[in-house]
């Protein structure tokens, strides 16, 4: 990596070494990459969705390939906000980046419960996923209309003494409104988006792929929507947005900075190029080189 | 567990729609029942392909595979010096170090090719080993098991080759130690019980769906008697006992 | 192609010989596609999108590829309805197919004016897109909110003669409540998607690649979302709903009608094989037969 | 206009970054300018890629290509045999036929091949022709004029071959009875400019995005003095004095 070129971010007060992040649910706790390369060289990595009470997920297919995508229904499974208290931020801590606790929650309560118990651990910074379209009981709502996802949110902030990211669904009835009422609510940043609800059908079986008939699309299908809400969203508000959605090269990581984003989260690359993170970085240094760019940041919100 | 370029070999069609692929092993891992993920493309499919070892030679790494889909049809065109990555050795694999005596390897289709390794991995952990291999309606692979196996029983649903029905019919657990399955869940299924009844362990090699396949993603978890398991980490292989056969 | 497998079915009145229809914007009114072979052989063909008057287009690159996909940004060019009806209607004609005049509008009263104009003339159904994302003017607007598209809709088709179909666009805000308020307001028939609002961005320009900053993406990207959409508007509404967006193969259209679509348009893919309307109408055939379905209608909403 | 299954014959990389691509012809048109909408792929890239006629041989079709992205990358990895789909002839091309007495063709860049095939049919349309030729470094087919043409003039940003400075330099556009161009806009605007002084007329041939190829999405649309017209099938050979050049 070339180090005369700065690549260093800041978000809500949280110095990144660069603007490349594991994105939730693609990355599990980092372990599992670890053993392929030094995970530690990311900006920072979300962690697998959080919900107050551990889950099992979703039963039947959870993935299923697309073109140029991948649609999933893993529905949230996870160990819980304790156990991974105890259990996984030790181990994350080891990789020295930005640690971002992502969670979710089905009502109201577990999300300030969640929020309260995750924020007075020792984690970086709290991604509020009010997005995930799997989770039938709720989930969905939090992320569609601006009002539920105001109030959600001002709860959360209320009790979270870290900063607070809002993760953004692309379902939502009107991204921008959404966005206002997040940072209104006081969200200290937003990351978008997350996956766009969608459908398989098994034409031999004559059957939905997914038991809950919709799940999550994401990966490079989807970057130009992706794209278009991260640079209308970072018109409209004042706080640092993260880029998500099909970013699978530097060109994109820089397409997305351009747009108006401070960082972005990689997902589904990750099952691409398992090294993907690592190449990712090392191509957005020679490409920043090769584009001028001395430091990352000037080029942020050009367009 | 890397992730790592290789060059293919060979890759040859063996029978309808089977293909043998021989890749560089490159000093890579590759414990009887795991796998690899394959990709011989850029971004124009999304997802790696989970292909069990069917051979570890020395050098040399051996996959056979039914072309099903895109991902198989773009392996299947792989010429003699194309580059090929890996991703492995995935999954658990199967216990031969901790097996002895007698064991039974019970093969479905697709099921056949991991059993191969298998086979010559108990072999060289000293057990005696039986293959019971079920086919539909054409062989593959199965005189790769004869330097491993002191008996082989083949069957093919209509009787082409072998008995004539399924290979279940001529498995009796009884004689045996342990039976290793893999292969179809209906017969793996069948396999199990028949194992259960007669109180013989047996292990089966489960099939999902896989984005990561290193245990980072939970799009192959599965409900067990203990819990939610990941198929590529804390699978593929499974003590039946421990499963719900929840599909 | 098969004759013992019936592949006609009927939107609205109108008998379609089989569901494969093209798409508006992607096959001018058929003459050039019709160089290359019979375009009769389609059930229908829409014609390029109409406004009353004529229109030059957007200015700048209109085309860009995507993963999977592609974004246009052509803006409505066409000769206006009047033309359209002197010069284009007798020529489709010759094709011996379905003619649905697809339309577009700025303005209420353009929409009015150019529904009564084209109702009155020689075509079989009038679809309506309040949805083209690329007109800056209005356009927009109408397939966003589901109040303003049931307005433009009622004044529609107080004035068309001939079975309306109204093209909704996957940017509404709630395409459940947009796809209600049309069929309420007296639409016949409901056609779905047309083109999600994206961007791109040419890092090395570090400017949007379109004057007009966003465009409309389409493309076997965005199938699983059409499909989800097309899925959930069927189980809605009691109008025939005609599925697009991505549909690539024979395969593709059996998703859709199990998902509740009575017949498809095919957009994107006459790029990538200027025979796919074709080509997919002979694979639909064999794959009727290989599936056992002896009527496509069978399976219309089996998922 | 044809949609058509061909075979590659040869594609030889020529310079840096050029290649050289043959394929054979079964029977297709090919008027000097026009070009042909070329696939080796099924779905991996949505389009076709709009590529000018090189050369027209009596069994060959020509194409003469710069690698510049994910499209020609593929076509640059052909190999012989290899199947490639055409859609074409595409676009209107230099009315060759009409012309007399003495034309010039003036190409930078990637409109230097195209007017390889111009010159021949410009000869055998008893024309006499002028190549004025510029590169940025290296030179590429300019041998292939050698045939049909009278002078052939070269020019390299930097001098590396032939005149150093732009191609227009060498142009005196009075001593000729038509002026032909293709390449850079910069460059074709230029050469209009010197022709309309002289009062030349002068043909230029246009690039822009193209979906479809065949005039029906519109996508490649311009304005000109008389309205919209589509590169792809109303050009992409355009009278000078139609043009806006509105980019
Ligand atoms: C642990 C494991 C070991 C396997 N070993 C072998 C083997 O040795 N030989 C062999 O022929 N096949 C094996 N399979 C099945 C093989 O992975 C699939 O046939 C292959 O992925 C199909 O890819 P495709 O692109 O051709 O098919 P497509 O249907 O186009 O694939 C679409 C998606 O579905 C997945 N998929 C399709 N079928 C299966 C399946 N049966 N299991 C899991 N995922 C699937 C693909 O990986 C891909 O993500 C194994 C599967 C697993 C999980
Ligand atoms: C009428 C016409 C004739 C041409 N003749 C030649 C020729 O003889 N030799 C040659 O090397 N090139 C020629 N070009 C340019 C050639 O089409 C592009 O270089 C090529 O399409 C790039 O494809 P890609 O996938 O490698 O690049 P990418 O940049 O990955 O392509 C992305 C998309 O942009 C389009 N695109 C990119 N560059 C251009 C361009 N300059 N013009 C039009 N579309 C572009 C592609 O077709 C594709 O749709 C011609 C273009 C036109 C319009
Ligand atoms: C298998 C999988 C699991 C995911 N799980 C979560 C999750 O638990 N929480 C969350 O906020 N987002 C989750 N996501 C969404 C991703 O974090 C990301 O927002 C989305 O995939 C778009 O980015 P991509 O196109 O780069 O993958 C998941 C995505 C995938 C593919
Ligand atoms: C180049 C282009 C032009 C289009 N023009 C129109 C139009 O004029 N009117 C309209 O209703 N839809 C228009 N569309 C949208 C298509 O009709 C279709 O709804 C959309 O492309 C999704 O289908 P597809 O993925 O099969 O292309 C256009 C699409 C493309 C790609
Ligand atoms: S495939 Fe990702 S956890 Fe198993
Ligand atoms: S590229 Fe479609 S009209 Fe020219």
């Amino acid at each position: 990596m070339d180090k005369s070129i700065n690549l260093s971010v800041n978000i809500a007060g949280v110095p990144f070494k660069n603007p490349v992040i594991a994105a939730s649910g693609t990355f599990g706790f980092g372990e599992e990459y670890n053993e392929l390369y030094d995970v530690g060289c990311l900006g920072g990595i979300c962690s697998k969705g959080l919900t107050l009470h551990p889950k099992d997920g979703n039963e039947g297919i959870r993935v299923w390939e697309t073109a140029s995508g991948m649609m999933n229904s893993v529905g949230l499974q996870n160990p819980g906000v304790e156990y991974f208290i105890a259990n996984d931020i030790p181990l994350m801590r080891r990789f020295g980046n930005v640690l971002i606790a992502n969670m979710g929650g089905h009502s109201l309560e577990d999300y300030v419960t969640g929020a309260s118990m995750l924020s007075a651990a020792d984690i970086d910074m709290l991604e509020l996923n009010i997005s995930c379209p799997n989770v039938k009981s709720g989930g969905m709502a939090f992320g569609i209309k601006a009002d539920v996802a105001h109030d959600v949110v001002k709860e959360v902030r209320a009790v979270c003494k870290k900063p607070l990211i809002v993760k953004l669904s692309p379902n939502a009835e009107n991204i921008l409104e959404m966005a206002k009422a997040c940072e209104d609510a006081g969200a200290d940043a937003l990351s978008l988006v997350n996956t766009f609800q969608a459908m398989a059908i098994d034409i031999r079986k004559r059957k939905p792929v997914f038991n809950n008939v919709y799940a999550g699309l994401s990966g490079a299908a989807i970057k130009p929507i992706a794209l278009r809400m991260v640079h209308s969203v970072c018109k409209q508000v004042h706080v640092p947005v993260i880029g998500i959605g099909g970013i699978y090269t530097a060109e994109d990581v820089l397409e997305f900075m351009m747009a108006g984003a401070s960082a972005v989260q990689i997902g589904t690359v990750n099952f691409n190029d398992p090294l993907a993170g690592k190449n990712v970085l090392e191509d957005l240094s020679a490409l920043c080189r090769r584009e001028g760019i001395v430091d990352i940041n000037e080029i942020k919100g050009i367009c | 567990m890397r992730y790592f370029d290789s060059k293919v070999l060979d890759n040859q069609q063996v029978a309808e729609d089977i293909f043998v692929l021989r890749v560089e092993r490159n000093g890579a891992e590759a414990k009887a029942g795991q796998f690899y993920m394959l990709k011989s493309w850029d971004k124009e499919l999304t997802l790696m392909r989970p292909i069990s070892v069917f051979k570890a030679e020395k050098d040399e790494l051996w996959f056979m595979y039914r072309l099903v889909g895109k991902g198989t049809q773009i392996l299947s065109l792989l010429e003699k010096g194309a580059s090929i990555k890996l991703l492995g050795p995935c999954g658990n694999g199967y216990p031969c170090e901790k097996l002895s005596g007698k064991v039974a390897v019970v093969g479905g289709g697709l099921g056949v090719p991991p059993l191969c390794e298998t086979s010559k991995q108990l072999t060289h952990a000293g057990v005696t080993v039986d293959a019971y291999l079920g086919f539909r309606d054409v062989l593959f692979g199965v005189e790769d098991f004869e330097p491993w196996c002191d008996s082989i029983f083949v069957s093919t649903e209509k009787g082409e080759e072998g008995y004539k029905g399924f290979v279940t019919d001529l498995l009796k657990p009884e004689g045996y130690d342990c039976v290793i399955t893999c292969g179809p869940e209906i017969m793996m299924r069948k396999v199990a019980a028949m194992c259960a009844e007669a109180d013989v362990p047996c292990y089966c090699s489960l099939e999902h769906r896989m984005a990561c396949g290193i245990g980072a993603c939970l799009g192959c978890s599965i409900r067990t008697q203990n819990g939610m398991k990941r198929v590529c980490k804390d699978g593929p292989v499974f003590l039946s006992t421990d499963l719900l056969w929840n599909s």
